[in-house]
């Protein structure tokens, strides 16, 4: 059940290079909002923006009943957005799309591969399979130092790797280079970022049991028009809404 | 204030209805409102085999407006039948299948095969997707093709046949009247204009399929321009569409000469903006100074004829 | 950063001018700004007699764009030629001028009295005005009438022919064969869409002309699809328009196959519109990877031939 | 010469039903805007208003660089206006069209006659014309004692008579019938209003010698697009532009 939620801004703070986390208080709905869902959210009027901006929950405070987002200012929806003051009030459709199904799970280890906007959706998953005992692992990747956030968030859960493109933090290279190098071990991995990222990552990690959560350009973010459609990986000639049936898939159920 | 309007085949508790496209089959909305709220549901298109539709990206957000390229994905008419239609069949709402083809013998079996169910009450002839390379538009911009395929298509179904323009060309007033003279019972219109958007970093269209289809209030005023031109060239009734936001743009489309309308974008920018209407309605026709929505309808006609539409 | 481009007749310090009948004969922006500035003027629209035009209101404003009905007021060519062009020619932009009517012969001998002038570079000829009853638009609708004007119109210019294409047709590229083929030195595109705005309270269109030309960013993807789709098919240069606000709108539409565009109703929002775009275009370009305005046309087509216009 | 100022808002209050009075502070040009001007102001953005709102300047202070606009709301950009609150800062073009030529023509006695949000302009011309020592007599004119505003302010500077359509404040009916039953005596009148409010004003007065300021819906507001043409009254099938030649005109100059 989806809701059309009024969402108060509590905090809204610069982060990284282009990059505002912000705080956003709702009814409680919200709540139920599980790690790797999002917020549609309208930005603007229907003149400036006539379409929602999909943004992952990257956390969940039940008791204040408030969710935090990550986001970069890439065009003029997420521009808007990152100029909204705390006080202002915005139209989310929460909670959107599947969670990590980490109910069904059972593992003992779980690796994190992040890159760039696609690092959100971990820090609340990986508070979550933590509290379940799981132990962390997670390989972040970012352009350069200026882009880096949530290093410490992360480090609090577990063993935190950053990579930046240009070395200027941590490892240099991609996010596939550090697995190379540590070589971890894990059951199940969770991945999230660029599509050339989850293209690289998902095939060098082909035989192991992982989830990987997809972007696409979306409509209506509910699953009726059929704008975010991605194809399936069984020969069936099928086909999976990212919006509905994603944005989390098992690793090798789509075509990337 | 009764919103209730009869056209052929429907009996709509209110004037308003989702674009086909725009609403799926229903399924989705049902979890966001009681769709029995609606006048009536206009389902996505239905062609005679599954088609996977246009690479994505398929949609771009342009200035009050959107481009689409869907193209016309859908599991086939017999899935929609078998496993779409029995789920919209529990809700106390008229269906209105849209029909897409690449041939008028496809146009015909999708019909055929609709309309041998009892859920479906009307068909919305889509001669006007832009977004196929085969048929669609084709048959959207030449009278001739749409007067064969609607009364091909006429001749085999057991429900009204509202036929759905394109805007893309110069003289709707022609197309209309092609399609009355076929044997049409009623029009719809707008589909999209062909519109395309192009990424500067990637120097390409932003749409995987390049051109894609414009919707939303950026092309009301076309909308509302080719309403008032046709609603005084034939007598068939129109559903009206393209760009309404709210219920002041369903009473334009309703002075315009439309007698019901259609949501298609606006459900994207707000997925209760359906309910959000029909709540709103009353009281803007009140406002207005109307006691009924057929109270409305052409009362924008008050100075003779128009017609800027030239072949 | 170079901005210059040369085009038939003109050579352009930068690819910037204001379109035709949004900046008058260019007098009341000189208060504004400094016209030297401009890459060339397109002046107001010239018929051979004087014309008072359309009733008002003439303008009505719709989501992201607005509706003109001004009916091609002009004080006739003799009085352009004599009371507006020499205050333009002390300046050192390229004119062109646009040229309008209700016949062959009206377009032919405004046409000659025009070229007859030094400061007129260009003709701009408009066979796609909207709002007047007889001629205009009907020519921008048909290839063979399209052909005919623009060659009888060429035979008597003693500069080169811009035609102005209409969007209200099923087949953009069909009209510009048609025109290219008839001799035009180039084209211009697009012009306004029809379309209409019905007042709620008097219940009747906004306009008194009832219908008039939208424009403005609304229409921005109906004019990149056209450019781009004519820029595969035609080889002469293409002045681009429609909804241009700013230096990032330029380089859509160079991408599309634009070899230079104009502003139309972002002038009225800001009238200062032209001359910041101008200084803000270079660094767009260089954001963009582009060395100069020339490096940047057609830029926008990597991936094959698109044609989605139908006869 | 005509000016894109940045003006802030430094008051905005209700000053009677739907009746807005804002005190825009701009650059020292704004001084010289004079009584039957406009500025041709810009709200929200492209997407939602694409034209400018044409505004009467109801008052200058010329030491504070303070213009004093009054506007009615009456559709979506004056609402728009209505919700910008003090600070903010508008786009306006300043000053637009022509005014009273009270520089020009010599009296004693001026009568002012206004309708609704025809009022505004009167307020500037009535304090300038009293400091020339002209003695001024205004009709104004509203739908009811709600919409009135301005009574004081104008009988500061003389006689001020008010009418309104249903009798509850004032004299019933309209301003016509009050110049007919006070038979005031003046040189010159100087109406603005509602077209038929001038229509009728100017042909009860139609030997008499006075100017009226006229509306339109307009486009670029400085005489470049011809969307605000009025007929000239001289049967050469003539034309003006109403924010150019306008919007004050001498009283049988154009036809209404
Ligand atoms: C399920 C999902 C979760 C996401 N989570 C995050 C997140 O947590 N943090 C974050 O910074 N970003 C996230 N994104 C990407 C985010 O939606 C885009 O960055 C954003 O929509 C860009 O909007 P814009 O107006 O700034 O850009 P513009 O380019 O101006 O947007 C134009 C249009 O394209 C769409 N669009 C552009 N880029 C993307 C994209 N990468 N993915 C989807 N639509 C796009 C916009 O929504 C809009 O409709 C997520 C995307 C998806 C699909
Ligand atoms: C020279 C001049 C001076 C004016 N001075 C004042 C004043 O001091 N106070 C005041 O309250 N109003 C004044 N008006 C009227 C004011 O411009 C309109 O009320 C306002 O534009 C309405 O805008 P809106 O968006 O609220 O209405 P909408 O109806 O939503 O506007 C839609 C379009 O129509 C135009 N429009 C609608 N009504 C009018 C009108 N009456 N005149 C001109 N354009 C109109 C708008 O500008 C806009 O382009 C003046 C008009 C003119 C021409
Ligand atoms: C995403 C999307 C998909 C659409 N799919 C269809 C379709 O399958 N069949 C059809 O006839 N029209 C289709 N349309 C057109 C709409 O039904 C409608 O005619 C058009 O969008 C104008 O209305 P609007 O401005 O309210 O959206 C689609 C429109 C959109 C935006
Ligand atoms: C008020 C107005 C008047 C116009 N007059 C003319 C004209 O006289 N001749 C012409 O060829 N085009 C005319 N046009 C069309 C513009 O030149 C231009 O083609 C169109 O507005 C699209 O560009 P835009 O979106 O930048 O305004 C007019 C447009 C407007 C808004
Ligand atoms: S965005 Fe509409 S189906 Fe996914
Ligand atoms: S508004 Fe453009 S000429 Fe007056």
């Amino acid at each position: 059940m989806i809701n059309k939620e009024l969402l108060t801004i509590v905090e809204t703070i610069q982060i990284a290079k282009e990059t505002i986390k912000m705080r956003l208080q709702g009814s409680e709905k919200i709540k139920h909002a599980k790690p790797g869902q999002f917020v549609h959210i309208k930005v603007g009027n229907e003149g400036s923006h006539m379409l929602r901006r999909p943004i992952s929950i990257a956390d969940v405070n039940q008791d204040q009943q408030i969710v935090t987002i990550i986001f970069k200012v890439i065009g003029s929806g997420t521009d808007h957005l990152s100029k909204c003051h705390v006080g202002d009030v915005i139209d989310g459709l929460i909670p959107c799309g599947t969670s990590y199904p980490i109910e069904q799970i059972t593992m003992d280890k779980a690796l994190l591969i992040g890159g760039g906007i696609g690092v959100p959706p971990l820090y609340y998953l990986a508070k979550q399979i933590k509290e379940q005992g799981v132990e962390v692992t997670s390989i972040l990747g970012f352009q350069s130092s200026e882009h880096v956030f949530y290093q410490s968030e992360f480090a609090e859960l577990g063993k935190c790797h950053i990579v930046t493109n240009d070395g200027t933090h941590g490892f240099q290279g991609f996010v596939t280079d550090v697995i190379d190098q540590l070589d971890p071990t894990f059951d199940y991995y969770f991945s999230c970022g660029p599509t050339p990222m989850l293209k690289a990552v998902s095939s060098k990690l082909q035989d192991r049991n992982g989830y990987i959560s997809i972007e696409q350009r979306m409509g209506c973010g509910i699953g009726a028009c059929y704008a975010c459609v991605v194809p399936t990986n069984d020969g069936s000639n099928g086909f999976k809404k990212i919006c509905k049936d994603g944005p989390v898939f098992e690793a090798n159920e789509v075509v990337l | 204030m009764t919103l209730q309007i009869n056209l052929p085949g429907l009996v709509l508790k209110n004037p308003i209805m989702p674009a086909s496209g725009c609403f799926g089959f229903g399924r989705e909305y049902s979890d966001v409102f009681d769709l029995n709220q609606l006048g009536a549901i206009i389902i996505k298109a239905a062609t005679k085999q599954s088609r996977y539709g246009n690479q994505t990206p398929r949609v771009a957000e342009t200035s009050s407006g959107m481009l689409n390229a869907i193209g016309l994905q859908n599991p086939g008419v017999e899935a929609i039948i078998n496993q779409e239609l029995p789920f919209l069949s529990d809700y106390d709402v008229p269906i209105i299948a849209n029909v897409a083809g690449s041939s008028v013998e496809e146009y015909v079996e999708v019909t055929k095969a609709l309309t041998r169910t009892t859920t479906v009450k009307a068909i919305e002839l889509n001669i006007s997707c832009p977004n196929v390379k085969q048929g669609g538009i084709q048959f959207g911009t030449d009278p001739e093709l749409a007067a064969e395929v609607t009364s091909k298509v006429k001749a085999v179904s057991h429900v009204p046949v509202y036929v759905k323009l394109s805007p893309n060309t110069s003289n709707i007033v022609a197309m209309a009247k092609a399609v009355e003279a076929a044997g049409a019972d009623g029009l719809s219109m707008i589909n999209t204009l062909t519109g395309m958007q192009i990424n500067l970093s990637s120097r390409k269209p932003i749409l995987a399929n390049k051109t894609g289809g414009l919707s939303g209030p950026a092309i009301k005023p076309i909308a509302i321009r080719m309403v008032y031109e046709v609603r005084q060239h034939v007598s068939i009734p129109i559903i009206g569409m393209g760009g309404i936001m709210n219920a002041e743009d369903v009473l334009e489309f309703l002075l315009a000469g439309a007698n019901a309308v259609a949501i298609g974008t606006a459900n994207f920018h707000n997925p209760f903006v359906c309910p959000e209407i029909i709540q709103a309605l009353p009281g803007v026709l009140e406002q207005y100074g109307f006691r009924s929505v057929e109270d409305a309808i052409g009362k924008g006609h008050e100075h003779g004829v128009t017609n800027f539409s030239r072949a």
